[in-house]
């Protein structure tokens, strides 16, 4: 390597490092540590993204030993994307998060040396080349993100975390089951050796480790009818976790079930298979949205929002699998563009909606009068986020529907393109609810305070990230092309 | 060079100062008004600049590829112009008017913010380029516009609110998949004179008859088409410089400008009648005509009145360019500029008059030429022009329009020109009577702004419908000089005419 | 939960168990075979004992993200217990021979505890069965009353349970220069490896001992 | 049948059996008793896998610590529940 | 048939038993048992098929290794979790019920 330091390691030590630095400082402290050492990372990905662009995806052999025998880690196109938008999600929200505990300090003794782990997790997994290494990183990621849930304490909080850490395990297990199923017949857990060996008449239990590690992803994922333990877990955290639950660590495993199904399991791919994962993010999409519509806390209408927008990240499979290559093309590509424009938005709804909540002293929609006025910004952002999550343009999520609309009608499966506009609109409906009601004047007997503008601004910069990302889309998706098979 | 910029810089004339608009503090009167005249002054002088460069034959097309196979366009035609500049120059007005409408209101900066930004979308929906760019900036605009329908934030305007917003994000979503599709069917296709699509394999037209059937709902929804029109009435809930802006610059213009766009230069009118799609469009125009005719017969409500007005109004537009033939043409795009001038006149009148006396009612409007004559005149050239007396605007429009059906063959339509007018006079004649005739009476149901010397109201609430009242009348006096909005029309219908020779 | 659901359950998992079954006595032969690989590369591992080779060095890169699993969930475990304090009953002095024979098997638990570690590079052992020695050191302690709970550890104790994760990382890092992460040159990796697995055994002990003694032990 | 198949066979049929009652007795404390004899008896199917480092791990993580914090969590239950009643 | 083969057989089984349980067991210390059960199950199904044919694999055993830790750390968050619950609700086993402002789904 010419390069020096070489990102690609450093994006996980690093944030290993300061996460560990800052339990050592103690109690709350390392926020400002933490915000460095994310824009240091997001510099290491941005430069690991020109690496790639320039020479094409790279393997790198920890250690020195080289698949099978050691562990390889590998980034592509689609990796550096996701590390993109981890960087670049956690850095406004580190901003955020300051701002955040400075002002409500339940839960923030821990929050700086778990979000270190977390992002490490999730750094690690986007590279891993090898089966069981990424088990090792899911189930970091997901202890990482209970211990999250669960650092403000109260009743609810520990109720959702206890949810969701049975949630995880059980993913995890079936996606351990999986893996020793795969060593078991092929004797080997890299992706690099196994993927030539995996073909359509595979044994049987290749198979059954296909559909259980995919089943366990989806359950991390929440997707339906997977969702029960998201709404409260991500509803019940502290704001600055819920954003980063939302917006980094469900995409982790929706990653993982990308890259396993496009590659390794793509031989025992079949039509009814995706069908089924399109139909269930399909009932994600309008299940979620209507319960979104139905909700009074805030927070949980964002949080059941997340469990309606993770439907659209599976409507690719159906409309990427056994089809014409144009199309499956577009359908990747707009998979991918929906994971980060709803990374960005629902980080900077989160954000939003954390800010109104100290605003206000309470997670209540209906006594969101008087924010327009006092937080405008806020609110702003709120509805820019909206906006992406609605689909229109300009913004990631328009550009996300647009390539997988495309790709439904190029590929002549037009109920798709019904799903995703009748779920636009709703999402319409649900942002709106919010809107129209923080236009009110403040209610008799209701206070809104003003909130630091640290707190406002980095919910802003996140959102224009995901308005900005739909007019200068391009690069990502060349960056996506990296790696990937013409 | 800086010529593909200048589309880009009309755009941001308004985008700008909306922004920072947005965040100034309410006292900060004088630095929002200053921000809002300087853009809406950059915004003609720039306009200006590309008039003269269209007249030359020059095009100014700014392109930026947003996603491949996806650029966004900003064109400025001649077609764009005539839209820009009446949209341009009445947002000078209307935003005059909103001043001297709000003194002392609250949330002043949000609301000169989505005025702004309102504005903004509009001038974007005039010069995009393609499909898709117009779809963004029709959206933009639906979510510019929401803002301004709740302002009040009653109970009334949030339920106003939540059908606009059903209706025009419904309409979107039609808008979208129509687009969606075409793209899918015949890749990006760029505006462009005379339309593209002929060149398609015959195999694809019943596709193309179902994406027109999509667009036009679209784009129907919001030029209010019956039965996609109930929006409209709902929506003068918002203030009057809202409901000017919506009936007159803004909203439905957009969606019948959209219609003009579709069909002429996507389609092209001359493959859009191949594939029988005009006469259908033509007959909904009609039923639109008449059927807003006469629902604004009932209304007491004068701003419902007129707004059932402008449901039939914006009719005539969609299908002048339904007419096979260049006058047709000529009468629908002359009438996009006409009905604006016209009926934000009135608009600004029917504010007026709520503002200084609290009439609200057709009914308690008895006398009011007396208290208010200036107001009152405008309001009567406004109304003569919208039923078509010469030599006013309207009557312009409608001879055209008229010619037009005898050239197309379409001579039923003649029918629905006359009862139309009919109708116009029958729900117009009766408020100028009562104005002018009847004697006022006792006391004005809210008396707000008391007579000052010379002005009935305030200056900036009275002089901008003066002056819009004056340019019905001088559109329509010297409809045949350079530079007019016919004369404009004529150029554009030279170019959407391939086999035409005048 | 009714009663047709859970025998729908019980009928699934027995399925999935039967295919399982099926499925694993259908296995085709290895592709790959690495106890070969493992053999053949052992010598230049820096340790004889095939397990820890894997573990510390050709899949060192796991146990690195493992450990730091194991200082997460006490952080987890912290974050937590820190919300408990509040009604937390005090710890009861314990039976005198249970403390008697806490003070006397202690220390002989440290020492089996290095042994482990040392007989590691060559023999079934190493840092993990070490730590757990060690932590079982700890809990039999507490038991007996001698070691106060640990909800709100100090910045020894912390330093006492980062040491593991930062040595190692720091064995990570040092590798970098050399060509990658956790290359170890073949003259030095026993040293190193020995080096990072002292480290383990005491963080991993106190850890272990964590879990136990912040939550459990604050209880008691 | 071997000696050896036969003590696998014990050895599988205990731990099915201890893990079947750890999950469905009645009382948790004995849930737990049969949970420590079921990470015991899989230390003893680790050994008979060749695998003594994770025999030792098991019996002294799986069995010996995991036990000790079931053990107190169930007296830590076990007090709560009789707290009612003083 | 190898005696490796036979204990991947018994984690098979083991793993149904313990995924039952996790699924049906109301009670959060019985879940926190299938759990680890149902890791155990797999463990023995790494080890087992990977010794199918007899020869000692040093790899999937530093896996069950590194695996145990992990379940180890799973549990105890698991066990502090459901006493925090304890303390917070007086029960050990998770609401059937939804939290208070949320409709009951699925």
């Amino acid at each position: 390597m010419t390069d020096f330091p070489d990102p690609l390691p450093w994006l996980i030590v690093l944030p290993l490092l300061w996460g560990t630095l800052a339990f050592l400082l103690g109690p709350g402290r390392g926020g400002r540590l933490a915000i460095a050492a994310i824009a240091l990372q997001g510099v290491l990905a941005l430069q690991l993204a020109g690496q790639l662009l320039d020479d094409g995806s790279r393997v790198y052999a920890v250690g020195g030993w080289g698949a099978p025998l050691g562990i390889d880690l590998m980034a592509d196109g689609l990796a550096a994307v996701m590390l993109l938008l981890t960087q670049a999600v956690a850095l406004p929200l580190a901003v955020f998060a300051r701002g955040y505990f400075a002002a409500s300090p339940k839960g923030r003794e821990l929050f700086w040396p778990l979000t270190g782990f977390l992002l490490a997790a999730l750094n690690a997994l986007f590279v891993s080349a090898d089966l069981f290494n990424i088990y090792v990183t899911l189930e970091l990621l997901g202890l990482a993100a209970v211990g999250l849930v669960a650092i403000a304490g109260g009743r609810q909080p520990v109720t959702a975390a206890m949810r969701y850490l049975f949630a995880t395990l059980l993913g995890s297990g079936a996606y351990l089951l999986g893996v020793a199923l795969i060593y078991g017949s092929y004797g080997s857990v890299s992706l690099a050796v196994l993927t030539p060996l995996l073909t359509s008449e595979a044994p049987l239990a290749v198979t059954l480790a296909a559909a259980l590690i995919l089943t366990g992803l989806l359950l991390k994922t929440a997707l339906f009818p997977f969702h029960f333990w998201l709404p409260p877990a991500h509803g019940g955290a502290p704001a600055p976790v819920s954003a980063l639950l939302s917006a980094l660590v469900i995409k982790a495993s929706f990653y993982l079930v990308l890259r396993l199904w496009l590659e390794l399991f793509a031989p025992l791919a079949t039509v009814a298979a995706a069908q089924l994962i399109g139909a269930l993010g399909a009932a994600a999409i309008l299940w979620g949205s209507w319960l979104a519509l139905t909700q009074t806390r805030l927070k949980m209408l964002v949080a059941y929002s997340t469990v309606a927008q993770v439907g659209y990240l599976f409507l690719l499979f159906p409309l990427a699998t056994l089809v014409p290559l144009g199309a499956a093309d577009s359908a990747v590509q707009g998979g991918v563009m929906q994971a980060v424009a709803h990374g960005l938005a629902k980080a900077a709804m989160f954000a939003a909606a954390g800010s109104m909540i100290v605003a206000t002293g309470r997670d209540d929609i209906g006594r969101l009068g008087g924010v327009g006025a006092r937080l405008p910004l806020t609110l702003f952002s709120f509805g820019l986020a909206g906006v992406t999550l609605m689909g229109l343009p300009p913004s990631g999520g328009f550009s996300a529907k647009w390539l997988l609309l495309m790709a439904a009608l190029e590929s002549g499966q037009w109920w798709w393109v019904a799903v995703m506009i009748a779920g636009g609109l709703l999402t319409a409906a649900y942002v709106f609810k919010v809107l129209r009601r923080a236009f009110l004047p403040v209610a008799e007997g209701d206070r809104v305070t003003r909130v630091p503008r640290t707190l406002e601004f980095s919910a802003f910069a996140l959102a224009l990230a995901a308005i900005l990302l739909g007019l200068f889309g391009a690069p990502l998706l060349e960056l996506l092309a990296v790696g990937r098979a013409a | 060079m800086i010529d593909p910029w200048l589309p880009a810089l009309v755009v941001l004339s308004s985008f700008l100062p909306g922004l920072v608009i947005f965040f100034l503090a309410e006292e900060r009167i004088r630095l929002r008004t200053a921000l809002n005249l300087i853009g809406a002054f950059a915004k003609i002088a720039l306009i200006g600049v590309m008039l003269w460069g269209v007249l030359n034959d020059h095009e100014y097309v700014f392109r930026h590829t947003v996603l491949p196979g996806l650029d966004l366009v900003l064109k400025a035609d001649a077609l764009a112009l005539l839209f820009v500049t009446l949209s341009a120059v009445l947002w000078l007005f209307t935003t005059l008017y909103a001043i001297g409408y709000l003194e002392g209101a609250p949330n002043r900066s949000r609301f000169f913010g989505f005025f702004s930004l309102c504005v903004t979308a509009t001038v974007g929906v005039a010069m995009a380029g393609n499909l898709f760019t117009f779809f963004l900036f029709y959206e933009l605009l639906t979510l510019a516009t929401y803002p301004l329908v709740v302002h009040r934030g009653t109970e009334k305007a949030l339920r106003a609110g939540h059908i606009y917003l059903a209706y025009t994000l419904g309409g979107g979503a039609l808008l979208l998949i129509g687009t969606v599709w075409l793209y899918g069917v015949a890749g990006q296709v760029d505006f462009a004179p005379g339309g593209t699509l002929s060149t398609l394999t015959p195999d694809t037209a019943g596709q193309l008859q179902i994406i027109f059937l999509l667009l036009i709902a679209g784009l129907g929804v919001k030029a209010a088409l019956v039965p996609l029109h109930g929006w409209l009435p709902m929506a003068m809930v918002a203030p009057a410089p809202v409901s000017a802006l919506l009936h007159a610059v803004a909203v439905v213009k957009a969606g019948a400008f959209g219609i003009v766009r579709v069909v002429y230069e996507v389609y092209g009118i001359e493959f859009a009648q191949s594939l029988a799609l005009l006469l259908p469009l033509a007959i909904a125009a009609s039923i639109t005509i008449i059927w807003g005719s006469l629902r604004a017969l009932f209304q007491d409500d004068l701003k419902r009145r007129l707004a059932y007005s402008t449901v039939s109004q914006v009719a005539y537009i969609v299908l002048g360019v339904t007419l096979f033939g260049p006058l047709g043409t000529l009468g629908g795009l002359v009438h996009l500029v006409h009905q604006g001038i016209m009926k934000i006149t009135l608009f600004f009148c029917a504010g007026n008059y709520a503002e200084t006396l609290g009439i609200h009612k057709v009914s308690e409007m008895d006398g009011v030429g007396r208290r208010m004559p200036w107001t009152t005149l405008a309001f009567t050239l406004g109304a003569f022009g919208m039923i078509g007396v010469p030599p006013l605007a309207g009557f312009i429009s409608k001879w055209y329009l008229g010619l037009g059906a005898l050239e197309a063959g379409m001579p039923w339509v003649l029918a629905v020109l006359a009862a139309s007018s009919l109708l116009n006079a029958a729900y117009f004649l009766p408020i100028l009577h009562r104005a002018w005739f009847r004697p006022p009476s006792t006391a004005w149901p809210h008396e707000s702004i008391p007579q000052r010397g010379r002005w009935e109201t305030a200056p900036l609430l009275l002089l901008p419908p003066l002056a819009t009242a004056a340019a019905t009348l001088v559109v329509g006096l010297f409809a045949a000089s350079d530079f007019s909005p016919l004369d404009w029309a004529k150029l554009i219908a030279d170019r959407e005419y391939l086999q035409w020779t005048p | 939960m009714k009663a047709w659901l859970t025998a729908l359950t019980v009928l699934l998992c027995s399925g999935l168990a039967l295919a399982l079954g099926g499925a694993m006595l259908a296995l085709p032969e290895f592709a790959v075979r690495l106890p070969a690989q493992v053999t053949a590369n052992l010598d230049t591992s820096g340790v004889s004992h095939p397990v820890t080779a894997v573990l510390l060095n050709f899949r060192g890169y796991d146990t690195l993200l493992e450990v730091a699993v194991l200082l997460l969930a006490l952080l987890g475990v912290f974050a937590l217990s820190r919300h408990a304090d509040e009604h937390a009953p005090r710890a009861t002095p314990a039976h005198p021979v249970l403390q008697t024979l806490a003070r006397l098997l202690a220390p002989l638990m440290v020492l089996v505890a290095g042994y482990l570690l040392w007989v590691g590079a060559h023999a079934p052992g190493g840092a993990f069965q070490a730590g757990a020695v060690l932590a079982a050191a700890g809990v039999l302690l507490r038991l007996a009353g001698l070691l106060p709970a640990w909800a709100q550890p100090g910045r020894l104790l912390r330093g006492g349970l980062a040491l593991g994760l930062l040595v190692f990382l720091a064995v990570a890092v040092a590798g970098l220069p050399q060509g990658s992460l956790l290359h170890y040159p073949v003259s030095m990796a026993g040293a190193l490896i020995l080096l990072v697995e002292a480290g383990l055994t005491l963080s991993i002990g106190l850890t272990l001992a964590g879990l136990y003694l912040a939550s459990a032990g604050a209880k008691r | 049948m071997t000696p050896a198949l036969a003590f696998d066979l014990l050895l599988i049929a205990a731990l099915l059996w201890s893990a079947a009652r750890a999950l469905t007795i009645a009382d948790v404390f004995h849930a737990v008793v049969l949970f420590i004899v079921f990470g015991l008896l899989m230390a003893l199917a680790w050994a008979r896998l060749g695998a003594p480092d994770i025999a030792l791990a098991e019996a002294a993580i799986g069995a010996g610590l995991t036990g000790a914090l079931l053990l107190d969590a169930v007296g830590h239950l076990r007090a709560r529940q009789r707290e009612p009643e003083q | 048939m190898s005696a490796a083969l036979l204990y991947a057989l018994a984690g098979a089984a083991l793993f149904a038993i313990g995924l039952a349980g996790l699924l049906l067991q109301p009670h959060l210390l019985r879940k926190i048992l299938a759990f680890n059960i149902l890791g155990s199950g797999a463990f023995l199904i790494l080890v087992g098929l990977g010794q199918r044919d007899g020869i000692i694999d040093p790899v999937p055993q530093a896996m069950v290794l590194t695996g145990i830790v992990v379940a180890i750390a799973a549990t105890a968050l698991a066990l502090a979790l459901a006493r925090q619950l304890l303390d917070l609700t007086g029960q050990m086993r998770l609401p059937e019920d939804r939290p208070d402002t949320e409709p009951a789904d699925d």
